[in-house]
């Protein structure tokens, strides 16, 4: 069956989200504990890398907005990288690339929140 | 090919999407859709049958779901009996500015548009909703995505 | 879990034997069957199934499915609006004699019985027949399958 | 998608059929098909090769036992190998191993068709 997956790797004071397999409404509260757990502990910068990630819908991306504001407005972000073009597509089509960096690279997103 | 009607009842819970997925996913396929076609209408039904989750029952009910095939296109319609919504308030909300103030959720009907090539929402508040979605297997090329305009 | 209904319509051709295949085995798995049970429960409605595509209509109709989950056991029932047949005649039939006078077909039938706990068919010649089968969740060592005693 | 292959091999008289994935009510008659054709050609020595088969309803079943009665008397046979036990069980519970030869290995029924 399909599953979802979130793993954790921490460089610097960035943490590294890697996502997996698919996220749906039925996932999306696994990566919602994640990054609130983040939040609690005052980590603020965080990136996430799609490189594994096969499907998302809305409520994927839901899980971003729902949490950028509060993560802005104490002087953090999310970024986004490696996505598929299929996942991108998604992104896209709803206007996400001119609110969230979102870069082709895991490297280029952390020289991005270094800068 | 004749016209054609596929029909699914499922318990509304998230733990049936992936199930409802492969459904689709699986006639759109045999049917001849090509890969991204066939994404597109799965995501398009993912969004649809999550809000009938999220949004129209208080408990675990039935999403319905009918696929109906005629030799130019596929038709899904996806219904529920539940609180329905006013489809006019939601139809009309300008995404890009909905989106710019970082609201949460809004984005679900916004897609199903984007990826459909029709897309139709009747709902009675407190009684039901409809949503019904085509896909073409040929674009002719004066049929435009309406969201897209 | 309480219990759950899971509902699929669909044409009766062989072309559909892999989508029902598909469904049946993913409710099968999520609700935590072993493989090897997800394999039995996906062949005996394949059978079924594949008995309405070729027996019970003369031209492509319509197959009815429908799973039932409660605690215990899943049930799944296989329907059709068709022509029907003599069940005793079939059942009663030696399966042994059967294939050693090299007689082709009528092994379907058979397989259902081995395959699951508990199967019931009810035919109008006609006008209907109706396969009622059940795997167990848990065997509780008394129930036996009657077709291996 | 799933689906259905035959690819063939002679061996001195013996013709080896190879069949790969799923075989049910809608993929039998490909199968049927080829082993028509050998039929026709008057070979009658058929081996089958279930390696790669993942997959077998009793439809598939029905094809051997369309054409076992004709290819006997015509002094042949059609043996089966290298099945998995999955598939295995399921030529068992209907009591093919009394009727067929059922061989582990394609070379042990290579041999026992020149015996
Ligand atoms: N089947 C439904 N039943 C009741 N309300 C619905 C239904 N589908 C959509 N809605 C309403 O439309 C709104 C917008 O839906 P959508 O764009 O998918 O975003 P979201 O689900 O994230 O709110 C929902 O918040 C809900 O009020
Ligand atoms: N749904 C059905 N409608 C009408 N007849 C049926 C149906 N299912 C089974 N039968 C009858 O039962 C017989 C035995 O079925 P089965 O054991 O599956 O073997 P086979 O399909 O190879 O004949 C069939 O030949 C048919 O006459």
């Amino acid at each position: 069956m399909e599953s979802f997956e979130v793993s954790k790797r921490v460089e610097g004071k960035i943490n590294i989200l890697y996502i997996k397999g698919y996220l749906d409404a039925h996932t999306a509260p696994m990566l919602e504990d994640e990054i609130q757990g983040l939040v609690d502990n005052g980590e603020f910068q965080i990136l996430v890398n799609f490189k594994d990630l096969l499907y998302i819908s809305s409520a994927g991306l839901g899980v971003f907005m729902g949490f950028i504001e509060n993560i802005r407005s104490n002087g953090g972000d999310i970024k986004l990288s490696n996505m598929n073009s299929k996942i991108f597509r998604v992104f896209d089509l709803l206007g996400f690339p001119t609110l969230y960096d979102i870069l082709e690279e895991e490297q280029e997103a952390l020289t991005k929140f270094n800068s | 090919m004749n016209k054609e009607k596929y029909q699914l009842k499922i318990p509304s819970k998230t733990d049936n999407l992936e199930l409802i997925r492969t459904f689709v996913s699986r006639i759109s396929e045999m049917v001849g859709f090509t890969d991204d076609d066939v994404y597109k209408i799965e995501l398009a039904v993912d969004e649809a049958c999550a809000n009938v989750i999220k949004h129209a029952y208080k408990k675990e009910e039935e999403i319905n779901l009918v696929i109906e095939l005629d030799y130019k296109k596929l038709t899904i319609i996806i219904s529920d009996q539940g609180i329905g919504f006013d489809v006019n308030k939601i139809l009309n909300r300008d995404i890009k500015n909905y989106l710019a103030q970082m609201k949460v959720g809004g984005l679900g009907i916004h897609l199903i548009h984007a990826l459909m090539d029709e897309v139709e929402f009747r709902s009675e508040p407190g009684r039901k909703t409809e949503v019904k979605m085509v896909k073409y297997f040929v674009k002719d090329g004066k049929i435009k995505k309406s969201s897209e305009s």
